[in-house]
């Protein structure tokens, strides 16, 4: 059940980063090649089911967060207050995840409602960030989710947004790339 | 129609829905009716009925469920006068299809609103480390001010619409144990004290309870009496000398 | 080789904590005796024997270290020349570097987010420090930057701070200074 030494040696980098980390980084850090931090990150990733720990990735980038189960002991040590989030912003806020990135624009015509207050408290929230602008009249921001988002919702990653079956039957699936 | 558009309510959402999807996808479901075969021009008179029940619609959204609502109409009118002609050219973009579409689009937006807020109460969220005490901590170097003053910008732009909205910022926090302490040590300099005294001149609500809490504990625990004279008067606060040991008396003496 | 729930929610604890959590306070969070906790210590330290990290105590206090093994690997990491702390922590500190001296109640008040593990973090990197007591209920601490700030950030006084446009179009001064 042992380590290989590039997947303890990645678990110690990524224990002391105050911020994700690159696959690249973390090459150039241990000096391996990309292909080889893949692997020990994967070895890493399978051992850590069976912590109190998980590995949390947005693309390339890695982090150490707590295994979701452990949630009420840490928030009792941190003092953490639940997260609370009204209907209308948890609607646009799914709109933004499974779409991302997604101009507000786009998420009003799917809501049908103006999505002013939502984006901007889910902005203050911290749950989504501006992912650039669009090459169009007007340059409209572009949204998606954060690191923050993952963790208050306990994924590992964008791959973990819960499918849910749609009203014509369909299996929904995360559309990171938009359509 | 004129009804509705002169109500000025001031509110932000309406109670229930919360936009014209959303209230008539409300009704599909209400009446159960198959949202992929339902002819939509059909469900047009309802539509406007539950708008009109409406007591107060709010005065920037009222253009967006009449506009559903006109939708709603024109597909109704469609299916009975297949000839008619378009009203406006540009309009004819979106059919019954389109309409359908996103109907079912938000729909599925609903879907997954409702599973994001299950995780959300179930409450089984991550936490990540700040990475504060290294074993080996130095001061970080290389620091960016361009990096820095971006961050202040942005915390600056979020907390003008926090103002704008008027949203209340939270209070210094104190700790019940913390609060015990400080108390603890006025009492053993000073016999007996005011709660008037320990709230100071101008207490936020969290620190009063904090302070009544720390009292209540320094009262079980036989360091303080408590005594109050009138209903809503003062309370004086007595440090307690009763339960002394001998050992400790005789400390006393000394 | 799983591991028991006990271990797994100290390990998430420790985790996240930012100093030695001791095995009293461990049991208080975790809901369990201290003979509970003390086996789960040492469960948790035979398994770390076999990871880049390991479970380090003095006396009753318990931490998550990086192994000694991966320590040129950590060196690497920290020693990159770039700041490094999370974008959470660095928005706190913008806060503080602009608005010095300033409470914590202050900060969340501008951040609108709980802010206590990041002036943590801050003030363990001595990038802020601590500059006395508001004499208000409470009297809650103030903290400004230090000379490691100034030194991190290439400035050779407060002044030095890049002028910030607000949204209202006002230049942001860093205010101990003023203009």
């Amino acid at each position: 059940m042992g380590r290989s030494p590039s997947a303890m040696a990645i678990e110690a980098v990524l224990f002391v980063a105050e911020k994700p980390v690159s696959r690249n980084e973390l090459a150039k850090i241990v000096g391996a090649t990309p292909r080889v931090i893949e692997v020990a990150l994967s070895e890493l990733e399978a051992h850590y089911e069976e912590t109190g720990l998980r590995l949390q990735h947005e693309g390339e980038q890695w982090q150490i967060v707590t295994a979701p189960e452990n949630a009420r002991y840490v928030a009792a040590y941190l003092g953490a207050d639940r997260l609370r989030v009204s209907s209308a912003s948890l609607e646009t806020l799914a709109v933004i995840a499974y779409r991302q990135p997604v101009t507000r624009a786009e998420v009003e015509a799917i809501r049908g409602v103006n999505c002013d207050q939502t984006i901007y408290t889910l902005m203050s929230r911290r749950l989504i960030e501006e992912r650039g602008r669009i090459e169009a009249p007007g340059r409209p921001i572009q949204y998606g989710t954060t690191w923050e988002f993952l963790e208050c919702f306990g994924l590992t990653s964008l791959d973990g947004l819960p499918r849910v079956i749609t009203p014509d039957g369909q299996v929904s699936l995360p559309e990171p790339e938009g359509e | 129609m004129s009804l509705l558009l002169g109500s000025s309510a001031p509110l932000v959402t309406m109670p229930g829905f919360d936009g014209p999807l959303d209230l008539l996808l409300e009704m599909v479901e209400e009446k159960r009716i198959d949202i992929l075969t339902v002819r939509l021009g059909d469900l047009a008179v309802e539509y406007l009925a539950r708008i009109r029940a409406l007591d107060a619609l709010p005065a920037p959204e009222v253009a967006e469920f009449l506009a559903l609502a006109s939708r709603l109409v024109l597909l109704k009118a469609r299916s009975l006068l297949p000839s008619l002609a378009p009203l406006i050219p540009d309009d004819e973009g979106e059919t019954e299809a389109d309409l359908r579409a996103r109907i079912i689009e938000y729909a599925t937006t609903r879907v997954r609103a409702a599973a994001l807020g299950d995780m959300l109460r179930a409450g089984s969220r991550a936490f990540h480390r700040e990475a504060g005490a290294a074993a080996h901590e130095l001061p970080p170097r290389g620091g960016d001010s361009g990096a820095l003053a971006a961050a202040w910008a942005k915390v600056l732009s979020l907390a003008a619409r926090q103002r704008e909205n008027g949203i209340v910022a939270p209070g210094e926090r104190y700790s019940v144990e913390q609060r015990t302490k400080e108390i603890e040590a006025l009492v053993a300099l000073q016999e007996e004290l005011s709660f008037g005294m320990l709230l100071g001149d101008v207490p936020t609500v969290g620190f009063a309870i904090v302070t009544f809490i720390a009292l209540l504990d320094l009262y079980r625990r036989l360091v303080v009496e408590l005594s109050q004279d009138t209903l809503f008067g003062e309370i004086t606060i007595m440090r307690k000398t009763t339960r002394m040991t001998p050992v400790a008396a005789a400390a006393e003496e000394n």
